[in-house]
């Protein structure tokens, strides 16, 4: 699919505005449907795509593997580091309440930062997915 | 009549819970075996979501104007839950490709004919 | 801090995981996941004498009041389970370090631990949650680290164990969330305690009884209750020791206590022993359970397999406790939870010692002979656990099958005894395989060098074949503990 | 719905199948929305119909072919599979009618989410505020389950520089 110039120009010129609704539907996600985790996969989807049109190699300069494995083990941390941060400032785990001195600003930064972590860390595990079963058909054509 | 009208979502729940679970009895083919699988983890999401709904209700949005919104838990917990699904796919499938390269097929039948 | 413990039980594994990852480094990943392990050990034994002071510990995660929020619940049954799970683990991490170094690609060391790490996190939050969706969310995590863990076995055979480990196992989960999706139409609260309370007042019983039928299936695929058990011997026989080790001594462990967690603190227990024929099908199935696989593991040629199969055998013994449903025959299935996990655990562990000296990929029982001579501290740690498997008094299995024998003797069921006493029988048959082949027949070849397993291996072996004997003796912890349960599930005080 | 499964259920060519399992990811979310649960549906299409094809062909493409064997003994199965059937049937006589504002669902502990969410927590979509706050503890569970199926997807695929074979 590489050589199909409608294919690379569409991709070019859609690839932007996916990983924007992507961003859109991670922030957004408190006043409409949406959240980390479809925001994830969106923005995951909009890598695959560019991969699937350019191939592996070209998507994987634009999401490099370390990247990649960085994020998936982030996105955790993100979460469960919110949490520990609940204990610290003197709550529960995953209390939000203790996060501000306003406790309803101290839900909406506890669950921004959480949806980010669970965004970051899906984004990173379908991609990596993706790699992963796309990698491995390439070497098993090269065997 | 509405005792089968009244369950109705209930009765595409069972459907498609026999139909997975049958496919993963009875077939031999480890990778439509995962799909059965599949088939079977999407039917509980009815089984939770479907009894949430009100008649009149909308989605549990809050925004001026509605009153009375869908029940917002299962759709949470099916959140997780298709989550779930979808790793199990991956890690299946992952397998499932693991298998046939050391094989050289995804027959059940055959695999546990091979020795080792 | 202390008040934060039952969080950080879950969290610390859980962020540990993700550490090691980060890191890449073999080292750094095997320092964490032993400095967790024994951080969760001390955790889960504060917790536990917490527990035995000032009974059952509340927490709420994120501050929300249950039945809102999740709640964390450590009680004397799950306290006893925690125990277990971070016992076993703290044994087995410090061993793992030259098991996997002869077993595993160096370059997926890391993964392992991460792997194992997340496992342990999943086994102790599915213990530690007092919510029924929590619980699979927990059991999921458990689960698939597991089953990456089993297909990470040298032979090929461990991928195919996997497979079927996990296609059953998912089967099982989906059951389970079937079985929690008609408790929460019927009760709208997914807070076990809550559910509990709010099922006493729900007049048709219909829903009730197809989700306990779907729980028991669910939970019944994960702890290999007979006859759902054929995932088992694969898995064990496949995956590599530690691995084995870990698998054998907690996660159908960990499934039995969700089961005991539904039938006696959700379910209305009486009610339904008396509705159902609950009472009759356990002690059915855990009888098959015991015979049945005893004699499988009597013929059974690879080691490994044969003690697999012994533990579908000891599963029956802990079932059997569950039918037999009085105070006694309950505190012995409890007891058993700890003593057969720490047997079991012990002769797992022995054998990847002996697995790494014979360099094979499997070990057959004839491939055993002269182990006496050649690693003689294995060998007789092996006699001690297989002693303990048997049952013979002194050791850790007697005392769990004294209680199970006390229980069927209050219930007038004598057949039941004998049934206990002929599994028993059939144990020393296949345990004396083991013992004859290692120390009578003569070493193939050349005369045997004494060649021991390293340091580190040994001494955390030998560490566990010492509780074997240990919870054989000194019993206030184990069943003081169990006993507490086996009254708070029964509905008395604590 | 039904159609596609009995379609699936009897494909044994295996790339239809995974097409057949993506249209009927799409019916189900279409299901969903029609249920309210607009969260659900946009995510089961995503994953669904999206991730869960782009593997499902990734794997095909390894793996190949088509199911070699009809059936040898479909009964049993079958059989087997209904009887579990029949015990859901079974069960679901006794649960509340559709849409039963009665029904312990909606009167106990969702009420609290749609009530006092919004003051509580600032965020108009319930779904979300239970999701990251109520039942946090759930989500960060989820996070894990698929952070350990990527970790584990690595172990098992990941190319190593292996001796022989």
């Amino acid at each position: 699919m590489k050589d199909d110039i409608i294919l690379r120009v569409v991709a070019k010129l859609l690839m932007p505005f996916m990983l924007v609704f992507a961003l859109y539907v991670q922030f957004h996600g408190d006043y409409g449907p949406g959240g980390g985790f479809q925001a994830g996969v969106i923005a995951a989807a909009a890598i695959i795509f560019y991969a699937i049109i350019f191939g592996l190699a070209a998507g994987q300069v634009l999401a490099p593997d370390w990247l990649v494995e960085t994020m998936l083990a982030a996105g955790v941390l993100l979460y469960a580091g919110v949490g520990l941060a609940g204990i610290a400032l003197g709550g529960n785990y995953l209390d939000y309440f203790v996060l501000d001195a306003d406790s309803v600003t101290g839900q909406h930064r506890g669950i921004f930062w959480v949806e980010a972590g669970v965004g970051c860390t899906v984004a990173g595990v379908m991609l990596k997915l993706f790699y992963m079963f796309a990698g491995r058909s390439r070497d098993a054509e090269d065997a | 009549m509405s005792a089968i009208t009244g369950h109705f979502s209930y009765w595409v729940t069972v459907f498609l819970m026999v139909a997975g679970l049958y496919i993963i009895i009875s077939r031999t083919n480890l990778l439509k075996k995962l799909i059965g699988l599949a088939i079977l983890q999407t039917s509980v999401y009815l089984l939770y979501i479907a009894p949430g709904k009100l008649i009149g209700g909308t989605a549990p949005i809050i925004a001026d104007g509605f009153s009375s919104y869908s029940n917002p838990l299962p759709h949470v917990l099916i959140l997780t839950a298709i989550v779930v699904g979808v790793a199990t796919l991956a890690l299946g499938l992952a397998l499932v490709v693991r298998i046939r390269e050391a094989y050289g097929t995804i027959e059940e039948d055959e695999i546990l004919g091979q020795e080792d | 801090m202390l008040e934060h413990l039952p969080a950080l039980q879950v969290v610390l594994p859980l962020v540990a995981a993700p550490l090691i990852v980060l890191a890449r480094h073999r080292g750094f990943a095997w320092l964490a996941t032993t400095a967790v392990s024994y951080l969760c050990l001390v955790i889960a034994i504060l917790l536990a004498s917490r527990v035995m002071e000032g009974g059952a510990v509340s927490y709420a995660i994120g501050n929300w009041p249950p039945p809102w929020g999740i709640e964390y619940r450590v009680d004397a049954l799950s306290s006893f389970v925690l125990v277990l799970v971070a016992l076993t683990a703290s044994f087995v991490a410090p061993y793992a370090h030259r098991s996997i170094a002869a077993e595993v690609p160096a370059e997926r060391h890391y993964i392992l631990y991460a792997m194992y790490c997340l496992c342990l996190a999943g086994l102790l939050g599915i213990t530690i949650t007092g919510d029924a969706f929590n619980v699979f969310v927990f059991l999921e995590i458990s689960s698939l680290a597991m089953y990456v863990l089993i297909a990470l076995g040298k032979r090929r055979k461990a991928l195919v164990a996997a497979y079927q480990y996990m296609l059953m196992g998912t089967v099982g989960a989906t059951f389970y969330v079937i079985g929690v999706g008609l408790l929460y139409l019927m009760t709208g609260t997914l807070n076990l305690a809550d559910m509990a309370e709010r099922l006493r007042a729900v007049e048709d019983v219909r829903p009730v009884l197809a989700a306990l039928a779907f729980i028991t299936v669910g939970i019944g695929l994960k702890l290999a209750l007979f006859p759902l058990h054929q995932w088992l011997p694969n898995a064990y026989a496949y995956a590599p020791s530690m691995v084995t080790a870990f698998l054998a001594a907690t996660a159908t462990k960990v499934s039995v206590y969700v089961l005991l967690r539904f039938y006696f603190g959700v379910f209305d227990p009486s009610a339904l022993f008396e509705r159902l024929p609950m009472r009759e099908v356990f002690i059915a199935l855990s009888v098959a359970a015991m015979l049945s696989a005893s004699l499988v593991a009597f013929y059974e040629q690879d080691v490994k397999r044969l003690f697999a199969w012994s533990s579908v055998a000891q599963i029956g013994y802990i079932t059997l406790g569950i039918g037999l449903d009085n105070q006694a025959s309950l505190t012995g299935s409890i007891t058993h939870l700890l003593n057969h996990g720490v047997t079991k655990g012990a002769i797992f562990v022995l054998l990847g010692a002996v697995a790494l000296r014979s360099g094979a990929i499997s070990v057959s029982v004839a491939s055993l002979s002269g182990l006496g001579r050649r690693m003689p501290l294995t060998a007789f740690g092996l006699v001690i656990a297989g002693l303990s498997l048997v049952g013979i008094p002194g050791t850790a299995g007697f005392i769990s099958k004294w209680y199970l024998i006390v229980g069927a003797l209050e219930r007038g069921m004598w057949w039941v005894v004998a049934v206990i006493v002929g599994a028993s029988i059939i144990a020393v048959g296949y345990v004396w395989r083991v013992v004859e082949a290692a120390y009578l027949h003569p070493a193939q070849g050349a005369t045997p060098v004494r060649h021991e397993a390293p340091a580190g291996m040994l001494a955390a072996a030998l560490g566990m074949v010492i509780l074997c004997v240990y919870f054989g003796i000194e019993t206030s912890f184990s069943v003081g503990a169990a006993r507490d349960a086996a009254l708070l599930l029964l509905g008395g005080a604590r | 719905m039904a159609v596609t499964v009995v379609a699936m259920v009897l494909q044994r060519n295996l790339f239809g199948v995974v097409v057949l399992f993506s249209i009927y990811s799409f019916l189900m979310a279409t299901v969903l929305v029609a249920l309210d649960a607009v969260d659900v549906a946009m995510t089961e299409a995503a994953v669904g119909a999206g991730i869960s094809t782009v593997l499902l062909l990734g794997a095909l493409h390894l793996t190949g072919g088509t199911e070699a064997k009809p059936l040898q003994r479909p009964l049993l199965p079958l059989a087997l599979s209904v009887a579990v059937g029949a015990m859901l049937v079974y069960g679901m006589q006794g649960l509340p009618a559709f849409s039963d504002p009665q029904a312990p669902i909606h009167s106990h502990v969702a009420p609290r989410y749609l009530q006092e969410g919004m003051k509580e927590t600032g965020i108009p979509n319930i779904v979300t505020a239970v999701l990251a706050s109520y039942r946090g503890f759930d989500t960060l569970g989820e996070t894990a389950v698929v952070f350990t199926a990527g970790i584990g997807v690595i172990a098992l695929l990941r190319r190593h520089r292996r001796k022989g074979k």
